[in-house]
């Protein structure tokens, strides 16, 4: 039986998979929070959610909209103050996985959410702004990247570095001593991109189900390496796709209806 | 310059209304920090601003939304101090982005931080600290454009770690669930930096849902004692379209309304107009704006 | 050196005996911090530290108390992190005064800070950071014989500010009201430093008055979660004579008694040797002192 | 009416009556807590007891045998942990008063409560040490500092200077920027001794009843300034004799009787 999704599903399926169950991990809204939810009604139940609201250990059961929606506080195992979640859990140590979306990313996955376009004082763009991301960036464990897969997004040069990825590639990020490891694949509606062991520059190693490989080269703003064995993205399961259109069902449902 | 030490300046909390709070404790030019994460937001308090017009503010806040949107898009604004400036969930603050990128209504000036950054600033505001230290900042460009972020070198390993100045805010505004009638407020759920806000402050504006004869806190509740408050204001439902835990939930609706609203400017100057500045206080918003 | 994500070196927490835990997690020659600031003392982990003859201990606390005599009497201890070492509202620690005024059982090396200063240094530990400032130690002669107390200039003021290092423990021991069957602790009262030592140290050891189903914790209660701590074992009534608020009272009569057992080196052994050498655990300990 | 008192009951109630309504107060276990809760219970019911355990705004019914007894938490407004207590509300400039006690004291009120006689590293007598002690001299708005008047406690040169009062003397505490003002009296069995507005030497400008001027310079280890005009201290009154023999006899029946 094949199964029809699309590709922002396979995204976020994808990106849902590289979890392993147990591991505390930091989560945006958005796709990363659709991801790690999905994730945890899945093969990780154990999961544990640190929004950086303050909530620890969060169980919703659909995805917030805001970063701090009652519902996660309300099944968290702990709820700290803002100053204790940053310094105490983030930059403690403790989070071995940051979920980051971003609007511009380069070949180092180096990533841009501040500005695109004029200058940084009088940008055409001016974006949200880092948040959290840089020190996600710089603190976890390891990060995942996920954004949709075009040469607006996939740049030679970013606008503006918001959050570090590789840097320079090879040992510069090592040298600028952060705690984590950075940024160990990004996940498009596409394929997979993982940085390359030495060199660091982000490598085409999987595509999804019904992509080619030119296809990827032709949307990345530069000249995309591609491993030497590009696998395929199993696609999605019944299982997964069902969990994950059911998470979204009751997610619309429950912040629709009120004013 | 070693901060104030507070409890040379402040009396008593004074349980006043909220006109009054703000009458008496936001001054034009004043830097003003309206704190919450995403809960306990203080919109009734800023619109209060807007209603009665304060000028030439700097705004402090870790995540400035909606209620930033419209204190910037009303003018009130000269300088924005933030880490995340979006509408939640929806997308842009498009009041925010028209007075960067084209000066409307007037031109504003950006010092861009990130969270853990914000955070360390208030915290070092509160512990009457001149600067904060936190890993982070290392490689990004936020550094090019905000020289308020310096690195420092750790005396003991030579490590290079950032350095930021502590947020000393003329005066913070939060809202919380309770206060008791001496003042006490009490505050729970997600807590964020108000209270490192409220103690960097020299002086504060407290909103709540319900004054109560007892707070009947358990055990280490996030308590702000009466004599570091300044102002406390009874507005229920105040942090609307925000939420307050165990009273209301968040108007997620409201949020995604915000985005038409905002998106153009004589669509928000006629709602601002209609809904804020010709309304008396917070109860008439709140009518006005459910059509009664 | 950039401390060590933690997240590499932790499984669940282990629910086990107090025997195993100690067995397992405290190693002769380690940096050991038994936290508490009157309130939940770990008595019984400390006992078992003194039963199991652990050696040649760095063992850190801000107001090393009766237990530290104890460990410190018993020859446990090569050197001692503190800030205020006395017998709380009685007098001195014989064993501690001992050991530094004549060197028995054995010499003690000391590194002597203030209450601020040891709180900085847990709290940097906590966060990773390889030092903590206060505004504290300028003019005093703690700085003249402790080289860990160091100055710092503000990069924004100029101002001069102490600095001292982060305390990584190899291990610390704390003792809470209830854990969950999954290791979650939760604590409530006077909370000490007990969060930070745990947070800022490779290993844990958290006694429990109780294990239960659900903590029932209310909202902001002070949690740790399973994941950030090592063993969990439930020891009822572990912190005698210290207190568990909400199970039972501080036993002030015994603070006092402890001056006369301690003060002469005969009594002391003899008492070790009775109510803790030669009994097996807690739970015996206390039937000998009661005379069962 | 003559009233019969020991000296102790009247440095206790020379303390408290320093203490004014509705000041936030840092308060040590002894004297400092004795006179702290003679003062809430007589002219000072609105005074704010705050102990560095973390408790803030406790009512206690008797004194605390230790600074972290269950009943301070239980009545207080607010329970903090310690690294808040020192950096938010000492450190933050919250506390107008701080009281301290002293193994030894010198003529600029900088004290010793760290070893007696030999050497730092091997003391004839080895004391508690600083606790709280530096940084409440430090930072609350102003200091009273407590002790017994004899010639081993007031000291022409201090064995250890473990927390400063006005150093050196004249601007030296200014000097050094240290937030709140130091010592401003030091309450004795005998009297009370404020530092001169100049020069900040200690000065004796007020004696107990039946103490004379003599004793006290007596008892004290240098050359003690006395006041132009020294003042005679007002005897307990019947109430505050009353309330502080009754906080005593309270807490004496609370504390024993365990174990």
């Amino acid at each position: 039986m094949s199964l029809n999704y699309t590709s922002d599903e396979m995204m976020t399926i994808a990106a849902a998979r590289k979890i392993r169950n147990g591991a505390p991990l930091f989560v945006g809204i958005g796709l990363p929070s659709a991801a790690a939810n999905l994730a945890r009604q899945t093969h990780a139940p154990d999961t544990i959610l640190i929004y950086e609201s303050g909530t620890i250990g969060a169980k919703p059961s659909v995805l917030p909209l805001s970063i701090g929606d009652g519902e996660l506080s309300e099944t968290a195992d702990a709820v700290v103050s803002i100053p204790e979640m940053f310094a105490y859990w983030l930059q403690g140590g403790r989070v071995a996985l940051g979920f980051l979306g971003a609007a511009q990313i380069d070949k180092y996955a180096n990533i841009n959410s501040t500005v695109i376009g004029g200058t940084y004082q009088k940008p055409k763009v001016r974006l949200p702004g880092a948040g959290g991301a840089q020190e996600i960036a710089a603190n976890c464990g390891e990060v995942l990247i996920t954004l949709r897969h075009n040469k607006r997004a996939f740049v030679e040069k970013l606008d503006f570095l918001t959050s570090g990825g590789h840097f320079e590639g090879g040992d510069s990020r090592s040298k600028r001593n952060l705690p984590g490891r950075g940024p160990t694949a990004v996940i498009t509606d596409l394929g997979i991109l993982e940085p390359h062991p030495e060199t660091k520059e982000l490598t085409l190693t999987n595509v999804h189900q019904g992509v080619t490989v030119e296809q990827v080269v032709a949307e990345t703003g530069w000249a995309l390496k591609v491993a030497e064995q590009v696998g395929t993205t199993e696609p999605p399961t019944e299982r997964e796709l069902a969990v994950l259109r059911d998470l979204n069902e009751r997610t619309a449902r429950a912040h629709a209806g009120q004013q | 310059m070693i901060g104030f030490p507070s409890w040379q300046n402040r009396g008593l909390a004074h349980i006043t209304t909220l006109s009054q709070a703000i009458r008496e404790s936001v001054h034009d030019g004043d830097v003003v920090a309206l704190e919450g994460f995403t809960h306990l937001i203080p919109y009734a308090a800023g619109h209060e601003i807007v209603r009665q017009g304060k000028k030439d503010l700097t705004v402090i806040r870790m995540t400035p939304d909606v209620i930033y949107d419209m204190l910037i898009g009303s003018g009130c604004v000269k300088k924005i101090v933030f880490s995340w400036g979006g509408n939640p969930g929806v997308g842009s603050l498009h009041r925010l982005r028209d007075a960067v990128e084209k000066d409307w209504p007037k031109p504003i000036e950006v010092e861009e931080h990130a969270h853990a950054g914000m955070a360390a600033m208030y915290a070092a505001g509160a512990a009457n600290l001149p600067f904060g230290v936190l890993r982070g900042y290392i490689g990004t460009d936020l550094t090019k454009y905000n020289n308020r972020i310096k690195f420092i070198d750790c005396p003991f390993t030579g490590e290079k770690l950032a350095a930021v100045p502590a947020h000393r805010p003329d005066v913070t505004v939060i809202h919380a669930q309770k206060a008791d009638r001496k003042g006490n407020v009490q505050m729970w759920g997600v807590v964020g930096v108000q209270k490192e806000a409220v103690l960097a402050a020299k002086r504060s504006i407290v909103t709540v849902e319900e004054i109560v004869d007892d707070l009947q806190a358990p055990p280490n509740a996030v308590v702000l004692p009466y004599w570091v408050v300044g102002h406390v204001c009874e507005v229920k439902g105040g942090a609307f379209p925000s939420y307050a835990q165990g009273y209301y939930a968040r108007n997620n609706a409201f949020y995604k309304r915000w985005d038409d609203i905002s998106k153009d400017r004589e669509t928000f100057t006629a709602w601002m107009e209609k809904h804020i500045k010709n309304t008396k206080d917070f109860a008439e918003f709140k009518r006005v704006l459910e059509g009664k």
